[in-house]
């Protein structure tokens, strides 16, 4: 079980490290971060599924037997551009949430809406 | 007509681009409106065609397994024909509204995105794969951020991020469970994977698949817990995005939730092996007492619709847990008539929000009789939300209790009973403040807006019609219920 | 391994030559007590260890093509690589990042 | 998987756990989005690892490429330093990561044996039709870029439609921002100053874009393709809107270029598909586009959606650059 | 007797007349007169056509509207207890009509087009009621006719009015959503079918328990039924208007809450299936226990229009005990006494109503030798008070003797007890009310007379109406009888 | 052999200069560290090429050493202007 599957644990930890990035911190920018983090963990999931031992890369080659799956691959393309897309439309909002709040950190500008409520 | 499923996404999916490039704001408008009605028209032939069976349409050419192949089945025809519907409503109701909220430079942006929310949904509805309903719900996810970013408030732009925050974890959930699915059969195709999967029921690893799809669905559909994002999304949106969000945009979720639950895992190992069922109605009556109570506590109109919009999901997810033909028949019906009803309501709200500045209930004092057919428009819509007739609402909830009477689940039914009764606090509460309170002496900011208000009532219309004559979307839901019905346990 | 053996761990010595200056420059990175210290063993090392290393594999490479690639990553990293640490050192210098002198504590 | 490569996973995962801990660890914002970007380098050392190399090529543009660019810009604009955690927001975190990855190794130990060739995945008929078939109904050697650009041609499609959208979210919510923050005013092009880095900078451009063309037309060949050199570009204007300031840059780019741009791969894209669907093909079956001779077909086909792919994103990307280093960061 | 082809037309067209005239009141609300005789053209109009009905009352006349969803129909059916209630509906809102023109115009009411407009729409969803084939149609009246009325309710805008807006609603909607509307679904799906059918559409489908707490579901969620404990929205309701309170709390929204209950008893579930059954036992003590506490409570009420809304409280439960007995003579007792009670209630709100009008008093306490200063009303007071007791030669007389009568039918000795006393408890709040105006002398100084005709009149007729009624009762519940098959 | 050897001797060097990038002090420091992981990586890449007997995946590696000089440039570029007293008195690890 160990010797076959510690691979998995690994990437399951590296996405928990992700995620409890995402979910702790207040800050903005480091939210994308932990995202980033959490989602490169998954597709290295996904590659994982691919893979076979002895194989190589599936670009097919005389002489060469034994190919890794191409589909995870190609799944994981899309998925990371996918996450790419997400991050620069979060950094975006987080540009025009510094500009109006003048902080990144979700707690102060909550503080700064709120305050901004009672006052009005 | 062959090609008909590509083109019912296609359409708005080239119509973004386009869009894209034009550079009047009138011009991107029509285009917009040309597009949701192309749409509308492939969707409405799809329907008929459903009398002749499934269409399945091989994209490139490879047959199933080896490409994407797009399925249209009673399940998902009537979704189509719903979202292009409500999105072609929204494209009239939106030149008026868009013009006044955002500046015209970016105008032309701001429908290539409203198109491509629009193709995403189409795109998470009509595909066959797997793989593909994770990509087209992230056009979906991302055009909607952006959108909801342009409300006019500041608050707007913490409420998108924060939806995107959320909505990506949801989707990554969903990632993992596609992957764990895909480990344990090696394919993507959702028939092919139906086929596979009964041959490792009781796997753990597909356990988990199925969690993890059906959190991270939960999240995008707003099930309690998971709802956090949704009231401040909806409400800080421009009036035209918060229409077409509020209508189908977590409808779009529930379906891919049916999708996934009972075509591609089954219900059998869903709703019969793990406890999904169970777990749904909790989450559902939790969704239904505690966001209806929320809703009745809030300033803002548009955040109560938002509250509103978390208890309606309890009452559709109420009827699909219970994995009967009856549940998923009532679940589908709710999803129609609330997608209507609710559309009518932030249309309605738009309508408030561009004559008066705000939708603050106490800036709504008095205003019932200043305009008298904004409010009676909410007033009606609102009955459809309590659920009494003759309004749409009456319907679906009619269906969903005798749904859950047969399974005696009287402790839901109590839930959703309360529910209503917790909506006709918050109804009333709109209805007392906007009729019984003194109006005030100041104008309003701008006169109305006819496309605005005629859509508002179109949509009221049809919660009306709805609820006098169920039969045509009754007929669908029963269609899309028997149709999945072989697979509910 | 389809080049000939001799030419072949040639090729292999001089990589591991390369792995060992790359090394020192690591060791170098950390031990050393400043930045512009620093600066001065990644920098050396770093260049003189892709050469070495693209040398030893352009001795092993199966063909022309992997040879250019090569050449060319090393033309590349030859070009980039000054440039980035000449670039930090400048700009470390110009914000007044100080140079450590001798009995100070390590920073 | 040998026992040397599998040592080698193994230190790279320790890397990558260490640099996680690292990025909740560090305040310094700058510091983190370094690390991220160095974590990000190391998954795709993994990637190549797993033999995923074309998605170790796309990590490494995304991961370490733009993205860090982009954040470096976003800090730019905003503040270095992140405010202390509070506790209040440790614990539910950690309930949260450690439901998710309880829940995933519960279902690991249901998973086949990694690497194994029996696995479900290995066994499907796709693969052999993914591996084998594929030199026959379209000829290319990187099987990757067949399932990519037509097995799976319609997910790409998909994908490039991301890609758009985020372009155009980001234009739709950065650019006509009216600026008049006089923070911005005082920044001074220091970076030009130095002279070496810009003659270097300068020599680089052509071989670049020279990299960038071999990337998007050697794609059927080797890892690559039109999403990484449509990164490549973009990471060629990004370095001269670094070195030579954004104003230069958007001289030699301007606005509406990159709009059309933008569009016009995702239009080339699904102009092909519609090709296809007027030829007589269903939507993106590149058999179509020369009936007599369907490999030939598929070739064009698959050339043109890459070319369509790299286009829109050279053009998001670069875009996206713009719009954030636009408010005077970089003049 | 089979029905010609027009005659089913005439169901809805009793529905739509008040409509029609709410219409027209619309259309003429910037001309006062017109805009009143629209709505009295309207009542007259619905008046006439129910009154035609008795003509073809043992016809099997019946009215498809249309198909809900496959199994449900919206229908009318004409039969002689929902025949009854139209009647009593159709007939007093005319006179209510008349009242109320001289009450809105005396008092200076304001939004009176949106008053006449909701007036018409209730007594339209009355009508709907009165004539609904099915529990699914007749849920549909029931929850427009709550709607219609609650800007009756809130007519003045005042806190007050709001708050009593509020309960009304609230506890009107939570009732017949929270157990009304379950206990229609679970009989759909116990007997696939909602219709009323003559003897009991649940018979032979469910055994006692379920049958026990079914009625319990439909009984308590028929709240306009106004049984305790979900009485608390009929006196809230007072601050309306007295018109509404007249035709709304005396006549349409409580009788339909009764009419509920009984059409239920006998035509869903049926009385010999409650009478063999005892399913009914628990709601039969409730509504004794509703009578008493009623009536206790309105002889301490100072407030003459509390007292007469818990008086309605009291006399309700008198016609859901009724109901309750499962005895057919009880149950046509019920009917008569929903009659009766409602002639007798509306005259006593007349009343109340010109007297608020004339001298601005609204507590028994100040009533103090108005009689000779009014005696018209007082006397018609005397009279609809006399005839609710249930003394000859008054109206009441029958229905209590009939209920007297279905209790020893049913051999519940105890409540015919309940009955006396509730009897004599009426007596003790009613009564007082004329004695003391008639007696008593009249404070210092105080000069009024009657209020104005348009008042008086609608007032003198029911109190007519009151002793008509004793005269001929069979002509009002002998088809009922016969369809009981009461010999 | 000799290849792997290599291997591990990057890798090494690569864990040294994580360790640097971790303890910084300035954030110099840092960028020098990152920059020289960067650049093993690309060697990495190249050499793992080789060991796995597929040497024309180089074009990543000649990637990856663009990516890093632009991601090295941009750091100078963005970082120096802001708070940078912040940065450079930092003591960064909570």
């Amino acid at each position: 079980m160990i010797a076959t599957h510690y691979i998995y644990w690994l990437i399951i930890v590296l996405m928990m490290s992700g995620l409890y990035i995402v979910l702790s911190h207040g800050h903005l920018l480091k939210k994308l971060i932990g995202l980033n983090v959490f989602q490169a963990a998954v597709f290295l999931l996904y590659v994982s599924f691919g893979k076979v031992a002895g194989g190589t890369a599936p670009i097919v080659a005389p002489g060469i037997e034994t190919y890794s799956h191409p589909l995870p691959a190609v799944l994981v393309l899309t998925a990371i551009v996918v996450g790419m897309a997400t991050t620069s439309l979060g950094l975006a909002l987080a540009v025009r949430i510094f500009r109006e709040y003048g902080t990144l950190e979700e707690d102060e500008a909550i503080v700064a809406e709120a305050s901004e409520h009672t006052a009005a | 007509m062959t090609h008909l499923p590509v083109l019912q996404v296609l359409i708005p999916l080239m119509g973004a681009p386009a869009c894209a490039l034009l550079r009047q704001r009138r011009a991107a408008w029509t285009l917009f409106l040309l597009v949701t009605g192309g749409a509308l028209v492939c969707a409405v032939l799809l329907v008929l065609r459903m009398e002749q069976g499934s269409v399945r349409y091989a994209l490139g050419g490879w047959p199933a397994p080896r490409g994407i192949e797009y399925v249209i089945d009673p399940l998902n025809a009537p979704m189509l024909a719903l979202v292009s519907l409500i999105a072609l409503i929204v494209a009239v109701y939106a030149r008026p509204s868009v013009e006044a909220e955002i500046e015209t430079r970016r105008i032309p942006l701001f429908y290539a995105c409203m198109c491509l929310c629009v193709a995403g949904m189409l795109g998470v509805i009509a595909t066959g794969d797997a793989f593909n309903a994770f990509v087209f719900l992230e056009i979906t996810s991302l055009s909607s951020y952006a959108l909801i970013a342009m409300g006019k408030r500041r608050r707007a732009l913490l409420a998108a991020f924060r939806y995107l925050i959320v909505g990506t974890i949801g989707a990554t959930f969903l990632l993992i469970g596609i992957a764990l699915a895909y480990a344990v059969t090696g394919t993507l195709n959702m028939a092919d994977l139906a086929q596979r999967l009964p041959d490792v029921y009781g796997n753990r690893a597909l356990t988990a698949a199925v969690a993890f799809v059906v959190v991270g669905l939960a999240v995008k559909m707003a099930l309690f817990p998971l709802h956090s994002w949704l009231p401040g999304a909806y409400a800080e949106a421009p009036s035209a995005v918060s229409t077409l969000l509020a209508g189908v945009g977590t409808k779009v979720a529930v379906y891919a939730f049916l999708r996934f639950a009972l075509t591609v895992f089954g219900g059998s190992l869903v709703f019969g092996l793990l406890p999904v069922g169970s777990i749904g109605l909790v989450a559902a009556c939790a969704a239904m007492v505690l966001a209806s109570a929320i809703a009745c506590f809030q300033r803002d109109l548009k955040y109560l619709l938002g509250w509103s919009s978390v208890a309606q999901i309890g009452y559709i997810v109420a009827g699909l847990s219970l994995a009967t033909v009856d549940g998923i028949s009532a679940g589908y019906l709710h999803m129609i008539n609330h997608a209507v009803t609710k559309a009518a309501l932030f249309a309605a709200a738009g309508v408030l929000l561009m004559r008066l500045g705000s939708v603050d209930l106490q800036a709504l004092a008095g205003l019932g009789r200043r305009m008298p057919w904004t409010f009676a428009a909410i007033l009606l819509a609102g009955l459809g939300l309590i659920g009494l007739p003759p309004t749409a609402g009456f319907v679906s909830k009619w269906a969903l209790v005798l749904a859950l009477v047969e399974q005696g689940q009287w402790f839901v039914v109590g839930a959703v009973l309360g529910s209503s009764l917790l909506a006709v606090v918050y109804v009333g509460r709109i209805v007392e403040i906007a009729w019984f309170r003194e109006p005030p002496e100041t104008p309003l900011l701008r006169p109305p807006a006819v496309p605005m208000v005629a859509m508002t009532w179109l949509l009221v219309l049809m919660s009306l019609y709805f609820g006098l004559s169920p039969v045509l979307p009754a007929a669908l839901a029963d269609g899309a219920a028997v149709a999945v019905a072989g697979r509910l346990r | 391994m389809t080049a000939p053996s001799l030419v072949g761990s040639a090729g292999g010595v001089l990589v591991l030559v390369g792995a060992l200056v790359t090394l020192s420059g690591g060791v170098g990175l950390l031990r050393m007590p400043d930045f512009y210290s620093r600066v001065h063993a990644a920098g050396l090392t770093d260049t003189a260890g892709v050469g070495l290393i693209a040398l030893g594999l352009i001795l092993r490479a199966p063909d022309w093509g992997v040879v250019v690639r090569l050449l060319f990553i090393l033309l590349f990293l030859l070009l980039t690589s000054p440039t980035a640490t000449h670039a930090l050192a400048q700009a470390a210098r110009r914000d007044g990042v100080r140079v450590w002198t001798d009995g100070e504590p390590r920073r | 998987m040998t026992s040397e490569i599998e040592l080698i996973s193994l230190v790279l995962f320790a890397i990558l756990v260490v640099t996680a801990i690292g990025i909740t660890r560090l305040r310094g914002l700058y510091g983190a989005v370094m690390l991220a970007a160095l974590f990000s380098l190391v998954i795709a050392c993994l990637f190549v690892v797993l033999d995923a190399v074309d998605v170790a090529f796309t990590e490494a543009a995304v991961g370490a490429g733009i993205s860090t660019v982009l954040m470096l810009t976003v800090l730019a604009l905003t503040r270095a330093r992140e405010a202390v955690t509070p506790r209040r927001r440790l614990w539910p975190a950690g309930i949260g990561s450690v439901l998710t990855g309880g829940l995933l190794i519960y279902g690991s130990q249901d998973l086949p044996a990694f690497g194994a060739r029996d696995s479900p995945v290995q066994r499907h008929p796709i693969t052999e039709a993914y591996l084998l078939e594929s030199q026959n109904d379209i000829g290319v050697p990187n099987t990757v870029t067949s399932v990519l650009a037509s097995y799976r041609g319609y997910d790409t499609f998909g994908e490039l439609a991301v890609i758009f959208t985020a372009g155009t979210a980001v234009l739709l919510l950065l650019s006509y921002v009216p600026r008049h923050d006089p923070d911005f005013e005082r920044r001074k092009l220091l970076l030009a100053d130095y002279r070496i880095l810009r003659v270097v900078s300068k020599i680089l451009f052509p071989f670049i874009f020279l990299f960038a063309l071999y990337v998007q037309f050697h794609g059927d060949y080797g890892p690559g393709g039109g999403f990484q050199a449509g990164v490549i570009f973009a990471s060629g204007f990004v370095l001269y809107g670094l070195v030579f300031g954004i104003d230069n840059a958007r001289r030699v780019v301007p606005r509406w270029l990159l709009r059309v741009l933008i569009s016009s791969g995702l239009l080339l894209y699904g102009g092909v598909g519609l090709t296809s669907m007027l030829l007589g093909g269903t939507f993106l079956d590149y058999d179509a586009l020369s009936p007599s001779h369907p490999v030939m077909g598929q070739h064009v086909g698959i050339l043109l959606v890459e070319l369509g792919v790299g286009i829109t994103v050279a053009g998001v990307m670069t875009a996206i650059f713009f719009v954030f280093a636009d408010r005077r960061v970089l003049q | 007797m089979t029905a010609t082809a027009w005659q089913p037309l005439l169901l809805p067209l009793a529905v739509a007349s008040p409509l029609l005239g709410g219409v027209g009141v619309l259309l003429l609300r910037h001309r006062p007169n017109l805009r009143e005789s629209a709505s009295f053209a309207g009542g007259l109009a619905a008046a006439v056509t129910v009154l035609s009905l008795w003509a073809v009352v043992g016809t099997d006349l019946r009215f498809e509207m249309w198909t809900w969803l496959p199994g449900l129909t919206f229908a009318f059916h004409l039969e002689p207890l929902g025949l009854l209630f139209a009647t009593v509906a159709a007939v007093l809102w005319p006179i209510t009509t008349l009242f109320s023109i001289g009450y809105v115009r005396a008092n200076g009411l304001p939004r009176q087009t949106s008053f006449y407009f909701y007036f018409a729409v209730a007594v339209a969803a009355a009508l709907w009621i009165a004539f609904s084939a099915n529990l699914l149609t007749l849920f549909v009246g029931y929850e427009v006719l709550t709607l219609a009325t609650v800007p009756l309710v809130t007519h003045e805008r005042s806190a007050a009015a709001r708050r009593g807006g509020r309960v009304y609603l609230g506890l009107l909607l939570a009732t017949s959503i929270c157990l009304l509307l379950p206990a229609i679904v679970w009989t759909w799906l116990l007997t696939g079918s909602t219709e009323f059918v003559p003897g009991g559409l649940l018979a032979g489908h469910a055994g006692t328990g379920v049958l026990a707490v079914l009625l319990g579901l439909f009984v308590i969620g028929t709240g306009k039924a106004a049984l305790m404990p979900f009485h608390r929205w009929l006196p809230e309701a007072m601050v309306a208007p007295t018109p509404v309170s007249a035709l709304l709390h005396a006549v349409a929204v409580v009788k339909a809450g009764v009419f509920t209950v009984l059409k239920i008893s006998i035509y869903t579930f049926g009385l010999d299936t409650l009478d063999s059954s005892g399913a009914s036992t628990v709601m039969m003590w409730t509504a004794g226990i509703t009578v008493l506490v009623a009536a206790g409570i309105a002889t301490a009420k100072d407030n003459l229009k509390a007292r007469l809304a818990y008086s309605t409280v009291s006399q309700l439960a008198y016609i859901v005990l009724g109901a309750m007995l499962a005895s057919r003579v009880a149950a046509l007792g019920g009917a008569l006494h929903l009659v009766t009670h409602a002639v007798g209630k509306i005259t006593l709100f007349f009343c109340a109503g010109a007297i608020y009008t004339s001298v601005r008093k609204s507590r028994v306490s100040e009533l103090d030798g108005l009689g000779r200063a009014m005696p018209w009303t007082f006397g018609a007071f005397l009279v609809a008070a006399l005839s609710i007791i249930g003394l000859p030669p008054l109206g009441g007389t029958w229905s209590k003797w009939l209920l007297l009568q279905g209790t020893a039918d049913a051999g519940e000795a105890v409540m015919m007890a309940v009955l006396l006393v509730g009897s004599l408890l009426s007596l003790a709040y009613l009564l007082p009310i004329p004695l003391r105006a008639f007696s008593r002398p009249a404070p210092p100084g105080a000069v009024h007379g009657e209020a104005p005709p348009a008042c008086v009149v609608p007032l003198v007729v029911t109190a007519a109406a009151c002793v008509a009624l004793f005269f001929v009762p069979d002509l009002i519940v002998g088809p009922l009888g016969r369809a009981l098959e009461l010999p | 052999m000799l290849l792997v050897a290599a291997m591990i001797g990057i890798l090494t060097t690569m864990v040294l200069a994580l360790v640097r990038a971790l303890l910084g002090p300035t954030l110099y420091d840092r960028i020098l560290a990152v920059n020289m992981f960067g650049t093993k990586t690309v060697i990495f890449v190249a050499l793992i090429g080789f060991v796995m007997g597929r040497p024309q995946f180089l074009d990543i590696a000649l990637f990856y050493a663009l990516v890093n000089f632009v991601g090295t440039v941009a750091v100078l570029k963005l970082s120096h202007y802001r708070e940078l007293d912040a940065v450079r008195s930092e003591e960064d690890v909570r």
